[in-house]
């Protein structure tokens, strides 16, 4: 065995039990739902299912699932971009600035809150957020008279909701980039005559970018195709595509419809990825 | 200076975890509330622990959820971890590909993908003759661990930016197997990235409720499917009782794993 | 202790040749230095020996045994890495007991090793230090006595000293050499600093574009150049152009371009052939003065450069520009702008390869 | 609990067993060899396919079928009518009583998930009230696939608090003065259904969806939130989201009763929702016997009474309602014929029909979230 075979066998061998993993249980069923999302109707029903478009032609076709779509999509974005805001200064400030023991605690103290059920998570907020709620009888406690706090039902509360469940994903992604970084190499852009924010920007930043990909996508990817938080925290403003999907399989049995919804989704995941996908290369992402 | 700066740098992690842990404590605080339907104001009590200590339908699930995260925490972080030091260590042929792979289980929505894998699973049980093999722990357990292999693989990829290459070919110097080398050196390196990474697993499992709920068979439930079932009728209060119980047992335990094991990087010379 | 032998090494990266056809053998016990300037093949060659590299053709041979099909840990080599690639989870007695440990060497015995591996390096007493814990020299120690522990049959060093300041760097050559004679293990090492290469090795070999320009013992090397670029490389050298005029009693003359005669033993000179002429430049003596005769030119003091031990000289001798070294003797320096006289041997001419 | 052995299969393995071990699984699931499918015992055991909460699952209920026949009952559960069928169809053989909804009992005989019941052996049959018991949804080729069960309507409830007199149409749901004070359930047919019934219309089958919609549309004003579960309505209509709402017969009785909330219930002069549970046999159950007589307890006289008291929908006994006692506000509601008769029943739906409901409806909530 030349080293060559024996690189690819070990990229075989590293890649190899986590791929047949995913193709045994992700990939083939979700190959034949995408099979499906060609059918006119589910092939568990006795008749005899034919090939047809119509369930990616329902989509161009009815104005509201573009609007569905594009709030899902503004979803997404809105909550990767708080998660960021908010996310890479915490991560920066535990990795670089927090020493010793705390370190490690307040970086198991982020993760913690993510044990806990979505569900029970989504439904406090419901009782921080609503009128006569948490925040609602602390304010009125304090200040008697002051106007009601009430964001229930409302974008801001999905926003919120949602990045309470995704922030700890930026922040431990981020938190590991940023950690592999040498501080030396702080040290050499200062030395170089670099300010405090350029040696950021252009030393700190790029070097940290895996971490902040990874962060985005494991954040901006679920929340388009979210429905529970935008159903319980939203009321009726929070409408997404991720619902009517959910709709397809619970209420019409329309498994085709709902498929090939699924799978637009997917695509429109990986074409925004495939935009920003090049722009990563050049700055040095090894994502 | 610097001093102002480092207060303002910790007020704003205690800010961060402020935010973490509001509806944490919300649902900590419901659990002592009398109020069955989460009413203010707050009157304490501690009939929902009483009657959690009677409910051997919830404890039981509770004990499944746990096991089955763990389960799957090993599992998915060690394939999830080889998968990323190939992507990490190799340039080749169709790793883009496979990257971009990696986004269907996440992108698609669980409750597709938990009906996909129930209908294939049948399938592929009906045709070798044994329909009964769809649904198990088994199959669960294979749920979960495809879920949370893209979520290991894109954490442990965040670590590898400047994956330590030279270390690795200095232990196969040294007469180290390959697997040796991955075991002594690379996680070791990685350690971080891979422990974020199961932290991570074990949050998926342990809040999966499709898969669980699809495939797990008649009288066999785990937390989150006996949640969400229960949340037609109506939930008590017994679950943020229990909830509260994990979070709190976890957080000690992490503490004190925390005491004794460092994984947040290797020891800098004055500590 | 093992002779490598490596035959016709050809290793291609797209249109690029790393290795282009090598050749060399590296005897039993020898230090041998690579030595070339970034991309010329040098790396290459020692990561293909190492096992992490796979040649394209050729093959290397330990001891007879042609390697290509034993993979890196199963090949018995030591190696120190250009940033020593330690171990920053392991302390130092850790990282050096690693390549026993993976061996499944007895606990008592690695210990012994150790300590034995340690002392030799000079590092007792930092066993449960770690990496970062170090200075650059006793990391380096500590890379070389983690790569020695295990008793390869082969030492490879990837310009281990690089990452030293000069000082470091001398003390560390003195110690690297000590200790290889000590154990006497064949050991090929990968540097760009030629006098460093010279300083250690029982032989060097001149990498260009992915081929050996020359091989041979450091002295052989610097003194009789095979080509410009070999001359260029290891040492400075002036070289001078002409052609020659006249071969009489094993002697030729050779006329100049731009002016003045050269006197050279013939060799296999033909006469009329156009010639290139390296010339060392501490073997030329300077005297103020006018030029007469061969091996004699007349010139221009440029610039004298006072470096303490010596002074370096730059002359302008006609269209050309000259380097001369003298050591620092009791003369006073001769200062910029005086007219000198340039001479040297006839056997200091060497005729190189263009 | 054989479960739990299960598990230790899976617990800790050491790092170095760990790959093979993770292949070896891979494999057994593959060929379906593996060690860890649970055999259903047979006969000891029924196996239930319901929502959770909804009477078949009252502890007591399978403490007394217990001690009558010996049988421990199993259960799995569904959230929607679609997952029913769709476990149902790929687990052939494992559940022996299903609950099924009457406009899904059709669709699954046809699928051929559910068998022919003996009604024989349902000693409880002829105190079935007629309408439910005859009806044609529960049966296929004059073959009975369904026991009618329990009843219940989807109406209105209100405030108490907030309205002193009781309302009487459906229009209050449009009523200008309950601005942001109005819920509905998020449900396409549910929503539907009731602007059918609000524009005079087939509420299963309407003939001008475009009126539904405007209808629909027209709610937007009102609108405080929407529900999805009874539990989501309680905790809301708790925190007073919201004064009027539609919603279940028996959830509000619960509300009332179990969680003393100020809830008051009315079938509008125009008509409400009507539905009806049956319970159906599993093809190929394992326990077809002991099916039946879970099936028989069920709509026992005895079992009702008791189940009574924390508030269901109500029963398909005749004799069971009318045993109930007359405080039981519920008692009075149900047996009111003025009530029964504004109802219509929900009937089975074809896919066309839902489909255009699901979109009628994505599209009003897209109107709604603007």
């Amino acid at each position: 065995m030349t080293p060559t075979t024996r690189t690819r066998w070990a990229i075989f061998s590293l890649t190899g039990p986590a791929y047949l993993w995913l193709a045994c249980t992700i990939f083939l069923p979700l190959l034949a739902m995408l099979a499906l999302s060609f059918l006119d109707k589910s092939p568990l029903v006795p008749k005899p299912p034919e090939f047809t478009l119509g369930n990616y032609g329902a989509f161009f076709a009815k104005d509201f699932y573009w609007s569905l779509t594009r709030w899902s999509v503004e979803l997404g974005l809105w909550v990767t971009f708080f998660c960021l805001l908010i996310g890479y200064p915490a991560a920066y400030a535990l990795a670089k600035r927090i020493k010793g023991r705390w370190r490690e605690a307040i970086f198991l103290l982020i993760v913690l809150p993510f044990w806990s059920n979505a569900l029970v998570r989504i439904f406090s907020w419901t009782m921080v957020l609503r009128s006569n709620g948490i925040v609602d009888l602390t304010v009125q406690s304090f200040f008697p008279g002051a106007p009601a706090f009430d964001l229930l039902f409302s974008y801001p509360a999905v926003i919120i909701g949602l990045v309470h469940s995704y922030l700890p994903y930026m922040i431990l992604t981020c938190y590991i980039a940023l950690q592999a970084i040498d501080d030396s190499l702080v040290e050499a852009g200062r030395s170089l005559g670099a300010t405090s924010f350029t040696t950021f920007r252009r030393v700190v930043l790029p070097l940290s970018l895996p971490g902040i990909v990874s962060g985005s996508a494991l954040i901006f990817v679920p929340v388009i195709g979210s429905f529970m938080e935008p159903r319980i925290l939203g009321g009726t403003k929070g409408a997404t595509l991720g619902m009517n999907i959910e709709e397809q399989f619970t209420v019409t049995a329309n498994w085709p419809l709902g498929a090939a919804l699924s799978f637009i989704l997917l695509a429109i995941v990986l074409v925004i990825f495939g935009i920003i996908y090049p722009f990563l290369r050049r700055q040095g992402g090894n994502a | 200076m610097r001093r102002f700066l480092d207060g303002g740098i910790r007020l704003y992690l205690v800010l961060v975890l402020i935010f973490l842990y509001l509806p944490i404590l919300v649902m900590a605080l419901f659990a002592f509330n009398r109020s069955p339907l989460y009413g203010l104001p707050f009157e304490f009590d501690l009939v929902w622990f009483e009657a959690l200590a009677g409910n051997k339908r919830l404890l039981q699930a509770g004990w499944n959820s746990v096991w089955i995260a763990l389960a799957n925490t090993v599992i998915a972080t060690t394939l999830g971890t080889m998968a990323a030091v190939a992507f990490g260590r190799y340039t080749f042929r169709g790793k883009t590909l496979m990257q971009a792979l990696l986004f269907p289980p996440i992108a698609i929505p669980w409750l597709v993908i938990g009906t996909a894998m129930l209908v294939f699973f049948f399938w592929v049980g009906r045709s070798v003759g044994a329909p009964g093999m769809a649904r198990g722990l088994h199959a669960i357990l294979l749920g979960h661990v495809a879920l949370s292999l893209p979520y290991v693989i894109f954490v442990v990829g965040a670590r590898l930016n400047d994956y330590p290459k030279a270390l690795e070919e200095a232990a196969a110097t040294l007469g180290a197997t390959p697997w040796q080398v991955f075991r002594r050196v690379s996680v070791p390196i990685l350690a971080p990235g891979v422990v974020a990474a199961a932290l991570f697993a074990f949050a998926v499992s342990f809040d999966q409720f499709v898969i669980s709920y699809f495939l797990a068979p008649p009288g066999v439930t785990t937390l989150p499917v006996e949640i969400y079932t229960s949340i037609r009728k109506g939930f008590t209060p017994e679950i943020n009782a229990i909830s509260t119980i994990i979070i709190a047992v976890s957080m000690g335990l992490m503490l004190v794993v925390a005491r004794f094991y460092r994984f947040g990087g290797e020891r800098s010379g004055n500590e | 202790m093992s002779e490598v032998a490596v035959t016709g090494a050809i290793k291609r990266y797209g249109q690029v040749a790393a290795l282009d056809g090598v050749d060399l053998t590296f005897a039993d016990g020898e230090f041998f230095g690579l030595l070339g300037p970034s991309g010329s093949g040098k790396t290459t060659l020692l990561r293909a020996i190492a096992g992490f590299i796979a040649l394209d053709a050729g093959e290397i041979r330990v001891d007879g045994t042609d390697i290509a099909r034993i993979p890196v840990h199963k090949r018995n080599i030591g190696m120190v890495f250009q940033n020593y690639a330690l171990f920053p989870h392991m302390s130092v007695a850790e990282n050096v007991a690693f390549g026993l440990d993976v061996r499944d060497v007895p606990a008592a015995e690695i210990k012994a090793r150790v300590a034995e591996s340690l002392d030799l390096v000079r590092l007792s007493g930092l066993e449960a230090r770690r990496p970062r814990q170090l200075s650059g020299g006793q990391q380096q120690r500590v890379a070389l006595a983690r790569a020695l522990v295990t008793r390869p049959s082969v030492l490879l060093l990837d310009e281990p000293l690089s990452a030293l300041d000069k000082h470091l760097r001398q003390e560390m050559q003195v110690e690297l050499r000590r200790i290889q004679r000590q154990i006497g293990i064949t050991t090929i090492f990968v540097t760009h600093d030629q006098e460093e290469a010279l300083t250690l090795s029982d032989r060097v070999a001149i990498f260009n574009q992915g081929r050996v320009v020359q091989a041979g013992a450091p002295r052989a090397v610097y003194e009789r150049p095979v080509n410009r670029f070999a001359a260029g490389f290891l040492g400075e050298a002036n070289f001078l152009e002409g052609q020659v005029t006249a071969l009489s009693g094993g002697e030729a003359r050779v006329a100049l371009v731009g002016g003045g005669e050269l006197a050279l033993p013939q060799g296999d000179l033909a006469a009329g052939s156009a010639v290139l002429i390296a010339l060392r430049p501490e073997k030329i003596s300077i005297e103020p003065g006018m030029a007469v005769g061969a091996n004699a030119v007349a010139g221009r003091i440029t610039a004298a450069i006072f470096s303490g031990s010596s002074l370096t000289y730059r002359v302008a001798v006609g269209e050309r520009l000259m380097i001369v070294f003298e050591q620092n003797k009791s003369r006073a320096p001769l200062t910029e702008g005086s007219e000198v006289v340039l001479r040297w041997n006839a056997a200091d001419n060497v005729v190189v390869a263009p | 609990m054989t479960g739990k052995t299960n598990y230790r299969r899976f617990a800790p393995v050491t790092r170095r067993r760990f790959v093979a071990g993770a292949s070896t699984l891979g494999l057994a699931a593959g060929l379906g060899v593996g060690p860890f499918i649970r055999r259903a015992s047979a006969n000891t055991e029924v196996k239930v396919l319901n929502w959770q909460g909804y009477g078949t699952d009252e502890p007591w209920a399978l403490e007394a079928f217990k001690a009558a026949t010996g049988l421990d009952v199993v259960h799995d559960y569904y959230n929607s009518e679609s997952e029913m069928i769709t476990k149902l169809q790929t687990n052939p053989g494992t559940y022996d009583v299903i609950v099924t909804n009457s406009a899904w009992n059709g669709r699954a005989s046809e699928l051929g998930v559910i068998q022919p019941i003996d009604s024989s052996l349902i000693s409880n049959f002829a105190d079935l009230n007629p309408s439910f018991r005859d009806s044609a949804v529960l049966s296929a080729d004059g073959k009975l696939y369904g026991v009618s069960w329990v009843w219940g309507m989807t109406a209105i409830a209100y405030s108490t608090d907030v309205f002193k007199e009781a309302p009487t149409s459906v229009e209050i749901l449009w009523d200008p003065s309950l601005a942001k004070r109005v819920c509905v359930r998020d449900d396409a047919i549910e929503a539907v259904s009731f602007a059918a019934i609000a524009t005079g219309q087939d509420m299963n089958h309407p003939a001008d969806h475009d009126k539904i919609k405007e209808k629909l549309l027209a709610l937007k004003p009102n609108l405080a939130t929407m529900w999805s579960s009874e539990d989501d309505w309680n905790k809301q209509f708790q925190a007073k989201a919201f004064d009027v709402s539609i919603y279940w017969s028996g959830s509000a009785f619960r509300s009332k009763n179990t969680f003393n909330l100020p809830v008051g219930y009315f079938v509008p002069t125009e008509g409400a929702i009507g539905w009806f549970d049956g319970l159906a046999i599993g093809t190929d159950a394992p326990n077809a016997e002991g099916a039946h007589k879970f099936i028989d307890y069920m709509v026992s006289q005895e079992f009702y009474s008791k189940w009574a008291e924390v508030g269901p929908p109500a029963s398909a006994n005749n004799k069971a309602m009318e045993g109930l006692p007359d405080s039981d506000p519920s008692k009075a509601f149900y047996l009111d014929q003025e009530n029964v008769k504004r109802l219509q029943f929900m009937a089975p739906l074809s896919d066309k029909e839902r489909q255009d409901f699901s979109d009628i409806w994505a599209e009003v909530k897209t109107e709604f979230a603007k």
